[in-house]
Protein backbone atom coordinates (compact mmCIF):
# COMPACT_ATOMS: atom_id res chain seq x y z
CA UNK A 1 0.00 0.00 0.00
CA UNK A 2 1.54 3.35 -1.16
CA UNK A 3 0.48 6.53 0.88
CA UNK A 4 -0.72 8.15 -2.18
CA UNK A 5 -2.99 5.80 -3.41
CA UNK A 6 -6.36 6.17 -2.40
CA UNK A 7 -7.54 3.00 -4.52
CA UNK A 8 -5.56 -0.47 -3.28
CA UNK A 9 -5.31 -3.61 -2.64
CA UNK A 10 -3.04 -4.86 -0.21
CA UNK A 11 -1.62 -8.45 1.15
CA UNK A 12 -0.15 -6.57 4.42
CA UNK A 13 -2.36 -5.29 7.68
CA UNK A 14 -4.23 -2.02 7.11
CA UNK A 15 -4.17 0.73 9.50
CA UNK A 16 -7.70 2.61 9.41
CA UNK A 17 -5.77 5.80 10.45
CA UNK A 18 -3.58 5.84 7.03
CA UNK A 19 -6.85 6.16 5.18
CA UNK A 20 -8.44 8.99 7.44
CA UNK A 21 -5.21 10.39 6.84
CA UNK A 22 -5.28 10.56 2.70
CA UNK A 23 -9.39 11.49 2.91
CA UNK A 24 -8.75 14.55 5.30
CA UNK A 25 -8.76 18.19 4.74
CA UNK A 26 -9.32 21.60 5.69
CA UNK A 27 -13.01 21.91 4.06
CA UNK A 28 -14.37 18.68 5.62
CA UNK A 29 -16.07 18.58 8.42
CA UNK A 30 -17.02 14.77 9.22
CA UNK A 31 -15.00 11.49 7.96
CA UNK A 32 -16.54 8.41 7.93
CA UNK A 33 -14.88 4.94 7.57
CA UNK A 34 -15.90 1.64 8.01
CA UNK A 35 -14.03 -1.05 8.95
CA UNK A 36 -14.59 -4.87 8.00
CA UNK A 37 -13.70 -7.50 10.41
CA UNK A 38 -13.23 -11.08 10.42
CA UNK A 39 -16.26 -12.03 12.22
CA UNK A 40 -16.06 -15.84 14.14
CA UNK A 41 -19.86 -16.90 14.34
CA UNK A 42 -21.84 -16.35 11.67
CA UNK A 43 -25.61 -18.25 12.06
CA UNK A 44 -23.85 -20.35 14.87
CA UNK A 45 -21.15 -21.48 12.66
CA UNK A 46 -17.57 -21.45 13.81
CA UNK A 47 -15.08 -19.88 11.38
CA UNK A 48 -11.81 -20.12 12.07
CA UNK A 49 -10.13 -17.66 9.69
CA UNK A 50 -10.72 -16.32 6.07
CA UNK A 51 -8.67 -16.18 3.13
CA UNK A 52 -8.85 -13.34 0.49
CA UNK A 53 -8.01 -13.17 -3.30
CA UNK A 54 -7.97 -10.88 -5.77
CA UNK A 55 -7.70 -10.55 -9.66
CA UNK A 56 -5.86 -7.48 -8.12
CA UNK A 57 -5.43 -5.33 -11.64
CA UNK A 58 -8.96 -5.59 -11.94
CA UNK A 59 -10.09 -4.99 -8.41
CA UNK A 60 -7.97 -1.21 -8.20
CA UNK A 61 -9.76 -0.51 -10.96
CA UNK A 62 -13.07 -1.62 -9.74
CA UNK A 63 -12.55 0.12 -6.48
CA UNK A 64 -11.13 3.39 -8.69
CA UNK A 65 -14.88 3.05 -10.57
CA UNK A 66 -16.34 3.37 -7.53
CA UNK A 67 -14.75 5.99 -6.40
CA UNK A 68 -15.82 7.91 -10.08
CA UNK A 69 -19.12 7.07 -8.65
CA UNK A 70 -19.13 8.49 -5.72
CA UNK A 71 -17.18 11.96 -6.80
CA UNK A 72 -20.67 12.54 -8.97
CA UNK A 73 -22.79 11.45 -6.75
CA UNK A 74 -21.37 13.17 -3.50
CA UNK A 75 -19.71 16.29 -4.63
CA UNK A 76 -16.98 17.16 -2.51
CA UNK A 77 -16.29 13.68 -0.86
CA UNK A 78 -12.93 12.20 -1.11
CA UNK A 79 -12.27 8.58 -0.69
CA UNK A 80 -10.14 5.81 0.35
CA UNK A 81 -10.00 2.10 0.06
CA UNK A 82 -7.68 -0.56 1.03
CA UNK A 83 -8.76 -4.43 0.37
CA UNK A 84 -7.14 -6.91 2.34
CA UNK A 85 -5.68 -9.99 0.66
CA UNK A 86 -4.17 -13.69 2.14
CA UNK A 87 -4.56 -15.22 4.88
CA UNK A 88 -6.73 -13.84 7.99
CA UNK A 89 -7.41 -14.14 11.10
CA UNK A 90 -10.25 -13.59 13.43
CA UNK A 91 -10.62 -9.75 14.07
CA UNK A 92 -8.10 -8.97 11.63
CA UNK A 93 -9.10 -6.16 9.03
CA UNK A 94 -10.62 -7.12 5.74
CA UNK A 95 -11.18 -3.61 4.28
CA UNK A 96 -11.29 -0.24 5.16
CA UNK A 97 -13.28 2.43 3.49
CA UNK A 98 -12.79 6.24 4.74
CA UNK A 99 -14.88 9.36 3.11
CA UNK A 100 -14.39 12.89 4.26
CA UNK A 101 -17.25 14.98 3.68
CA UNK A 102 -17.92 18.74 3.95
CA UNK A 103 -21.57 17.90 5.62
CA UNK A 104 -21.85 14.36 7.51
CA UNK A 105 -25.39 13.30 5.32
CA UNK A 106 -23.38 12.53 2.23
CA UNK A 107 -19.69 10.91 4.70
CA UNK A 108 -22.57 8.12 5.92
CA UNK A 109 -24.21 7.68 2.41
CA UNK A 110 -21.98 7.58 -0.01
CA UNK A 111 -19.25 5.00 3.19
CA UNK A 112 -22.53 2.48 2.40
CA UNK A 113 -22.68 2.79 -0.97
CA UNK A 114 -18.91 2.36 -0.90
CA UNK A 115 -19.03 -1.24 0.68
CA UNK A 116 -22.33 -2.01 -1.22
CA UNK A 117 -20.57 -1.48 -4.72
CA UNK A 118 -17.77 -3.29 -3.66
CA UNK A 119 -19.72 -6.65 -2.43
CA UNK A 120 -21.38 -6.12 -6.25
CA UNK A 121 -18.66 -5.02 -8.92
CA UNK A 122 -14.90 -5.73 -7.24
CA UNK A 123 -13.35 -9.10 -8.45
CA UNK A 124 -12.37 -10.09 -4.43
CA UNK A 125 -13.07 -13.74 -2.81
CA UNK A 126 -13.37 -15.07 0.14
CA UNK A 127 -12.81 -18.39 1.38
CA UNK A 128 -14.28 -19.62 4.54
CA UNK A 129 -12.28 -22.12 6.70
CA UNK A 130 -14.12 -23.91 9.08
CA UNK A 131 -13.20 -26.92 11.72
CA UNK A 132 -15.10 -29.01 9.01
CA UNK A 133 -13.34 -27.21 6.03
CA UNK A 134 -13.24 -24.95 3.50
CA UNK A 135 -15.59 -22.99 0.60
CA UNK A 136 -15.28 -19.72 -1.95
CA UNK A 137 -18.23 -17.94 -0.70
CA UNK A 138 -20.25 -16.33 -3.51
CA UNK A 139 -20.62 -18.93 -6.17
CA UNK A 140 -23.35 -20.47 -3.01
CA UNK A 141 -26.87 -18.98 -2.86
CA UNK A 142 -25.29 -16.99 0.18
CA UNK A 143 -24.41 -14.59 -1.97
CA UNK A 144 -25.67 -13.71 -5.43
CA UNK A 145 -24.63 -10.66 -6.70
CA UNK A 146 -25.47 -11.11 -10.31
CA UNK A 147 -29.07 -11.00 -9.66
CA UNK A 148 -28.91 -7.51 -9.26
CA UNK A 149 -26.14 -4.91 -9.27
CA UNK A 150 -24.06 -6.25 -11.81
CA UNK A 151 -22.98 -3.95 -14.16
CA UNK A 152 -23.10 -4.24 -17.92
CA UNK A 153 -20.09 -4.13 -19.84
CA UNK A 154 -18.83 -0.69 -19.80
CA UNK A 155 -21.60 0.77 -17.21
CA UNK A 156 -19.68 3.41 -15.11
CA UNK B 1 -1.96 -15.94 -28.22
CA UNK B 2 -4.81 -15.18 -25.56
CA UNK B 3 -4.47 -15.55 -21.69
CA UNK B 4 -7.12 -17.10 -19.59
CA UNK B 5 -6.98 -16.29 -16.07
CA UNK B 6 -9.35 -18.02 -13.07
CA UNK B 7 -10.12 -16.93 -9.55
CA UNK B 8 -11.16 -18.47 -6.29
CA UNK B 9 -13.45 -21.97 -7.06
CA UNK B 10 -13.07 -21.75 -10.60
CA UNK B 11 -9.03 -21.33 -9.64
CA UNK B 12 -9.59 -25.24 -7.61
CA UNK B 13 -11.37 -26.56 -10.76
CA UNK B 14 -9.07 -26.00 -13.20
CA UNK B 15 -5.99 -26.56 -10.82
CA UNK B 16 -4.10 -23.60 -12.01
CA UNK B 17 -4.28 -19.71 -12.33
CA UNK B 18 -3.41 -19.31 -15.89
CA UNK B 19 -2.83 -20.75 -19.20
CA UNK B 20 -2.20 -19.60 -22.58
CA UNK B 21 -4.11 -20.62 -25.62
CA UNK B 22 -4.30 -19.85 -29.23
CA UNK B 23 -7.27 -18.72 -29.40
CA UNK B 24 -7.55 -15.13 -30.53
CA UNK B 25 -10.27 -14.07 -33.01
CA UNK B 26 -12.84 -16.21 -30.53
CA UNK B 27 -15.78 -15.19 -28.60
CA UNK B 28 -16.55 -15.13 -24.84
CA UNK B 29 -18.91 -17.73 -25.59
CA UNK B 30 -16.45 -19.87 -27.76
CA UNK B 31 -13.73 -20.01 -25.36
CA UNK B 32 -15.89 -20.67 -22.49
CA UNK B 33 -17.71 -23.82 -24.27
CA UNK B 34 -13.51 -25.02 -25.07
CA UNK B 35 -12.86 -24.79 -21.28
CA UNK B 36 -16.15 -26.63 -20.41
CA UNK B 37 -14.88 -29.37 -22.22
CA UNK B 38 -11.52 -29.46 -21.73
CA UNK B 39 -11.27 -28.48 -17.81
CA UNK B 40 -14.76 -29.68 -16.91
CA UNK B 41 -15.58 -26.38 -15.02
CA UNK B 42 -18.60 -27.05 -13.28
CA UNK B 43 -19.10 -23.77 -12.35
CA UNK B 44 -18.21 -21.66 -15.10
CA UNK B 45 -21.42 -20.84 -16.13
CA UNK B 46 -22.11 -18.91 -13.06
CA UNK B 47 -18.79 -16.50 -13.80
CA UNK B 48 -18.35 -13.19 -15.74
CA UNK B 49 -15.86 -12.96 -18.22
CA UNK B 50 -13.78 -10.17 -17.79
CA UNK B 51 -11.55 -8.89 -21.26
CA UNK B 52 -8.20 -7.01 -20.08
CA UNK B 53 -9.84 -5.82 -16.26
CA UNK B 54 -13.25 -4.93 -17.99
CA UNK B 55 -16.91 -7.18 -18.05
CA UNK B 56 -17.38 -8.70 -21.20
CA UNK B 57 -20.00 -10.20 -23.48
CA UNK B 58 -20.55 -13.42 -24.69
CA UNK B 59 -20.52 -11.87 -28.11
CA UNK B 60 -16.85 -10.09 -27.57
CA UNK B 61 -14.35 -11.41 -29.78
CA UNK B 62 -10.59 -12.00 -28.19
CA UNK B 63 -7.75 -10.57 -30.20
CA UNK B 64 -3.97 -11.71 -29.80
CA UNK B 65 -2.62 -10.44 -26.50
CA UNK B 66 -5.67 -10.30 -24.47
CA UNK B 67 -6.15 -11.25 -21.14
CA UNK B 68 -9.93 -13.49 -20.41
CA UNK B 69 -10.50 -13.40 -16.67
CA UNK B 70 -13.54 -15.81 -15.60
CA UNK B 71 -15.32 -13.76 -12.28
CA UNK B 72 -17.10 -16.48 -9.95
CA UNK B 73 -19.51 -14.06 -7.99
CA UNK B 74 -17.66 -12.21 -5.77
CA UNK B 75 -17.64 -11.97 -1.94
CA UNK B 76 -15.08 -9.02 -1.00
CA UNK B 77 -15.69 -6.83 2.02
CA UNK C 1 -10.03 10.14 28.56
CA UNK C 2 -9.59 6.78 30.67
CA UNK C 3 -8.80 3.90 28.02
CA UNK C 4 -11.97 1.24 29.57
CA UNK C 5 -14.56 4.25 29.64
CA UNK C 6 -16.96 4.19 26.58
CA UNK C 7 -18.49 7.73 26.75
CA UNK C 8 -16.06 10.20 27.19
CA UNK C 9 -15.54 14.07 27.26
CA UNK C 10 -11.94 14.94 26.77
CA UNK C 11 -10.15 18.46 26.51
CA UNK C 12 -7.13 16.62 25.05
CA UNK C 13 -6.56 15.49 21.11
CA UNK C 14 -9.27 12.33 20.30
CA UNK C 15 -7.06 9.22 18.54
CA UNK C 16 -10.27 7.35 16.41
CA UNK C 17 -8.02 4.62 17.14
CA UNK C 18 -8.32 4.67 20.44
CA UNK C 19 -12.17 4.20 20.30
CA UNK C 20 -12.03 1.60 17.59
CA UNK C 21 -10.34 -0.65 20.11
CA UNK C 22 -12.45 0.02 22.74
CA UNK C 23 -15.80 -1.21 20.30
CA UNK C 24 -13.27 -4.50 18.55
CA UNK C 25 -14.86 -7.61 19.54
CA UNK C 26 -14.19 -11.41 17.86
CA UNK C 27 -17.61 -11.28 17.22
CA UNK C 28 -18.18 -7.92 14.94
CA UNK C 29 -17.71 -7.81 11.59
CA UNK C 30 -17.79 -4.25 10.61
CA UNK C 31 -17.00 -0.82 12.74
CA UNK C 32 -18.44 2.21 11.30
CA UNK C 33 -16.58 5.57 12.89
CA UNK C 34 -17.44 8.99 12.75
CA UNK C 35 -14.91 11.77 13.11
CA UNK C 36 -16.08 15.25 13.09
CA UNK C 37 -13.38 17.68 12.29
CA UNK C 38 -13.46 21.62 12.24
CA UNK C 39 -14.12 22.79 8.76
CA UNK C 40 -12.82 25.72 7.37
CA UNK C 41 -15.79 27.52 4.98
CA UNK C 42 -19.03 27.24 5.70
CA UNK C 43 -21.52 28.96 3.47
CA UNK C 44 -18.56 30.66 1.97
CA UNK C 45 -17.51 32.14 5.46
CA UNK C 46 -14.08 31.30 6.97
CA UNK C 47 -13.70 29.76 10.54
CA UNK C 48 -10.59 30.76 12.32
CA UNK C 49 -11.32 28.25 15.22
CA UNK C 50 -13.72 26.74 17.14
CA UNK C 51 -13.73 26.56 20.90
CA UNK C 52 -16.45 23.55 22.78
CA UNK C 53 -17.72 24.21 26.12
CA UNK C 54 -19.49 20.88 27.97
CA UNK C 55 -21.81 20.30 30.82
CA UNK C 56 -18.95 17.75 31.33
CA UNK C 57 -21.15 15.63 34.13
CA UNK C 58 -24.56 15.77 32.08
CA UNK C 59 -22.76 15.35 28.80
CA UNK C 60 -21.44 12.03 30.01
CA UNK C 61 -24.82 11.23 31.00
CA UNK C 62 -25.87 11.88 27.94
CA UNK C 63 -23.78 10.12 26.16
CA UNK C 64 -24.09 6.85 28.11
CA UNK C 65 -27.92 7.81 27.24
CA UNK C 66 -27.53 7.47 23.81
CA UNK C 67 -25.68 4.46 24.41
CA UNK C 68 -28.56 2.74 25.88
CA UNK C 69 -30.98 3.49 23.40
CA UNK C 70 -28.48 2.28 20.69
CA UNK C 71 -28.13 -0.48 22.23
CA UNK C 72 -32.07 -1.25 22.60
CA UNK C 73 -32.35 -0.54 19.03
CA UNK C 74 -30.12 -2.32 17.24
CA UNK C 75 -28.72 -5.35 19.72
CA UNK C 76 -25.39 -6.67 19.65
CA UNK C 77 -24.13 -3.56 18.52
CA UNK C 78 -21.31 -1.51 20.48
CA UNK C 79 -20.35 1.95 21.00
CA UNK C 80 -17.60 4.13 22.15
CA UNK C 81 -17.95 7.98 21.90
CA UNK C 82 -15.47 10.79 22.77
CA UNK C 83 -16.30 14.26 22.34
CA UNK C 84 -13.43 16.72 22.86
CA UNK C 85 -13.43 20.63 24.41
CA UNK C 86 -11.30 23.96 24.35
CA UNK C 87 -9.80 25.44 21.82
CA UNK C 88 -9.89 23.53 17.95
CA UNK C 89 -8.01 24.79 14.85
CA UNK C 90 -9.11 23.52 11.34
CA UNK C 91 -8.97 19.80 11.11
CA UNK C 92 -8.57 19.27 14.64
CA UNK C 93 -10.89 16.31 15.78
CA UNK C 94 -14.52 17.92 17.71
CA UNK C 95 -15.97 14.28 18.03
CA UNK C 96 -15.49 10.34 17.39
CA UNK C 97 -17.89 8.02 17.52
CA UNK C 98 -16.69 4.19 16.96
CA UNK C 99 -19.69 1.41 16.56
CA UNK C 100 -18.88 -2.28 15.89
CA UNK C 101 -21.30 -4.68 14.85
CA UNK C 102 -21.77 -8.20 13.42
CA UNK C 103 -23.80 -7.18 10.45
CA UNK C 104 -22.46 -3.71 8.80
CA UNK C 105 -26.29 -2.20 8.40
CA UNK C 106 -26.77 -1.79 11.78
CA UNK C 107 -23.09 -0.01 12.12
CA UNK C 108 -23.94 2.76 9.27
CA UNK C 109 -27.62 3.38 11.02
CA UNK C 110 -26.45 3.50 14.88
CA UNK C 111 -23.63 5.52 14.13
CA UNK C 112 -25.50 7.73 12.22
CA UNK C 113 -28.43 7.81 14.56
CA UNK C 114 -25.57 8.74 17.71
CA UNK C 115 -24.21 11.74 16.15
CA UNK C 116 -28.18 12.89 15.44
CA UNK C 117 -28.58 12.80 19.20
CA UNK C 118 -25.68 13.65 19.68
CA UNK C 119 -26.77 17.38 18.87
CA UNK C 120 -30.12 16.66 20.02
CA UNK C 121 -29.40 16.53 23.88
CA UNK C 122 -25.86 16.30 24.78
CA UNK C 123 -24.88 19.60 26.42
CA UNK C 124 -22.33 20.67 24.55
CA UNK C 125 -21.60 23.85 22.70
CA UNK C 126 -18.95 25.39 20.13
CA UNK C 127 -18.02 29.08 19.85
CA UNK C 128 -17.24 29.97 16.18
CA UNK C 129 -14.23 32.31 15.78
CA UNK C 130 -14.60 34.10 12.55
CA UNK C 131 -12.15 36.86 11.42
CA UNK C 132 -14.79 39.51 12.32
CA UNK C 133 -16.02 38.10 15.78
CA UNK C 134 -17.20 35.15 17.17
CA UNK C 135 -20.57 33.35 18.60
CA UNK C 136 -22.01 30.90 20.34
CA UNK C 137 -23.56 28.31 17.81
CA UNK C 138 -26.86 26.86 19.02
CA UNK C 139 -28.48 29.66 20.17
CA UNK C 140 -29.26 31.45 16.72
CA UNK C 141 -31.50 30.25 13.90
CA UNK C 142 -29.02 28.59 12.00
CA UNK C 143 -29.33 25.65 15.02
CA UNK C 144 -32.58 24.72 16.48
CA UNK C 145 -32.38 21.30 18.10
CA UNK C 146 -35.46 22.16 20.12
CA UNK C 147 -37.67 22.20 17.94
CA UNK C 148 -38.00 18.02 17.18
CA UNK C 149 -36.27 15.30 19.43
CA UNK C 150 -35.35 17.21 22.67
CA UNK C 151 -36.17 14.74 25.46
CA UNK C 152 -39.42 14.92 27.60
CA UNK C 153 -37.93 14.70 31.36
CA UNK C 154 -36.99 11.60 32.79
CA UNK C 155 -37.38 10.37 28.68
CA UNK C 156 -34.74 7.45 27.88
CA UNK D 1 -28.55 26.93 49.27
CA UNK D 2 -29.18 25.06 45.71
CA UNK D 3 -26.23 25.80 42.58
CA UNK D 4 -26.97 27.14 38.97
CA UNK D 5 -24.89 26.92 36.38
CA UNK D 6 -24.60 28.81 32.88
CA UNK D 7 -23.19 27.22 29.95
CA UNK D 8 -22.00 29.05 26.78
CA UNK D 9 -24.08 32.88 25.59
CA UNK D 10 -25.63 32.12 29.09
CA UNK D 11 -22.21 32.40 30.88
CA UNK D 12 -21.48 35.06 28.82
CA UNK D 13 -24.13 37.04 29.85
CA UNK D 14 -24.46 36.31 33.42
CA UNK D 15 -20.77 37.16 33.40
CA UNK D 16 -20.21 33.54 35.70
CA UNK D 17 -20.14 29.89 35.21
CA UNK D 18 -22.06 28.86 38.44
CA UNK D 19 -23.76 31.12 41.58
CA UNK D 20 -25.20 29.71 44.74
CA UNK D 21 -28.20 31.19 45.78
CA UNK D 22 -31.46 30.15 48.74
CA UNK D 23 -33.83 29.29 46.23
CA UNK D 24 -34.37 25.80 47.76
CA UNK D 25 -38.04 24.91 47.47
CA UNK D 26 -38.69 27.29 44.56
CA UNK D 27 -39.79 26.30 41.14
CA UNK D 28 -37.31 26.00 38.01
CA UNK D 29 -40.18 28.87 36.60
CA UNK D 30 -39.62 31.13 39.81
CA UNK D 31 -35.85 30.59 39.62
CA UNK D 32 -35.96 31.71 36.07
CA UNK D 33 -37.94 34.79 36.85
CA UNK D 34 -35.62 35.51 39.25
CA UNK D 35 -32.97 35.48 37.20
CA UNK D 36 -34.05 36.92 34.56
CA UNK D 37 -34.67 39.94 37.12
CA UNK D 38 -31.82 40.17 38.37
CA UNK D 39 -29.00 39.23 35.42
CA UNK D 40 -30.79 40.67 32.36
CA UNK D 41 -30.49 36.89 30.59
CA UNK D 42 -31.82 37.96 27.44
CA UNK D 43 -31.15 34.20 26.11
CA UNK D 44 -32.83 32.12 29.57
CA UNK D 45 -36.51 31.47 27.44
CA UNK D 46 -34.34 29.62 24.74
CA UNK D 47 -32.54 27.44 27.29
CA UNK D 48 -33.79 24.35 29.06
CA UNK D 49 -33.10 23.51 32.78
CA UNK D 50 -31.69 20.04 34.17
CA UNK D 51 -32.04 19.61 37.51
CA UNK D 52 -29.01 17.50 39.10
CA UNK D 53 -28.16 16.50 35.13
CA UNK D 54 -31.62 15.86 34.00
CA UNK D 55 -33.60 17.77 31.64
CA UNK D 56 -36.59 19.54 33.86
CA UNK D 57 -39.86 20.99 33.77
CA UNK D 58 -41.04 24.25 34.96
CA UNK D 59 -42.80 22.97 37.75
CA UNK D 60 -40.14 21.36 39.42
CA UNK D 61 -39.11 22.34 42.45
CA UNK D 62 -35.34 22.53 43.79
CA UNK D 63 -34.35 20.91 47.05
CA UNK D 64 -31.36 22.16 48.98
CA UNK D 65 -28.38 20.92 47.77
CA UNK D 66 -29.44 20.29 43.97
CA UNK D 67 -28.01 22.33 40.69
CA UNK D 68 -29.79 23.20 38.31
CA UNK D 69 -28.13 24.27 35.30
CA UNK D 70 -29.41 26.47 32.07
CA UNK D 71 -28.67 24.73 28.79
CA UNK D 72 -28.85 27.07 25.72
CA UNK D 73 -29.45 24.99 22.26
CA UNK D 74 -26.85 22.76 22.16
CA UNK D 75 -24.36 22.81 19.18
CA UNK D 76 -21.93 19.35 19.92
CA UNK D 77 -20.68 17.14 17.29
Amino acid sequence: MTDDTLFSISSRPINPADLIKKVEHRNCGAITTFIGTVREMTHGKKTLRLEYQAYEKMAVKKLEEIGSEMEEKWPGTITAITHRTGMLDISDIAVVIAVSSPHRKAAYEANEYAIERIKEIVPIWKKEYWEDGTKWIGDQLENTPYEKGFPEKGEK
Amino acid sequence: MIKVLFFARLQDEAGTEALEAQKAGQTVQEIKAWLKEEYQLSSLDQAMAAVNEEFANNEDTLSDGDTIAFIPPVSGG
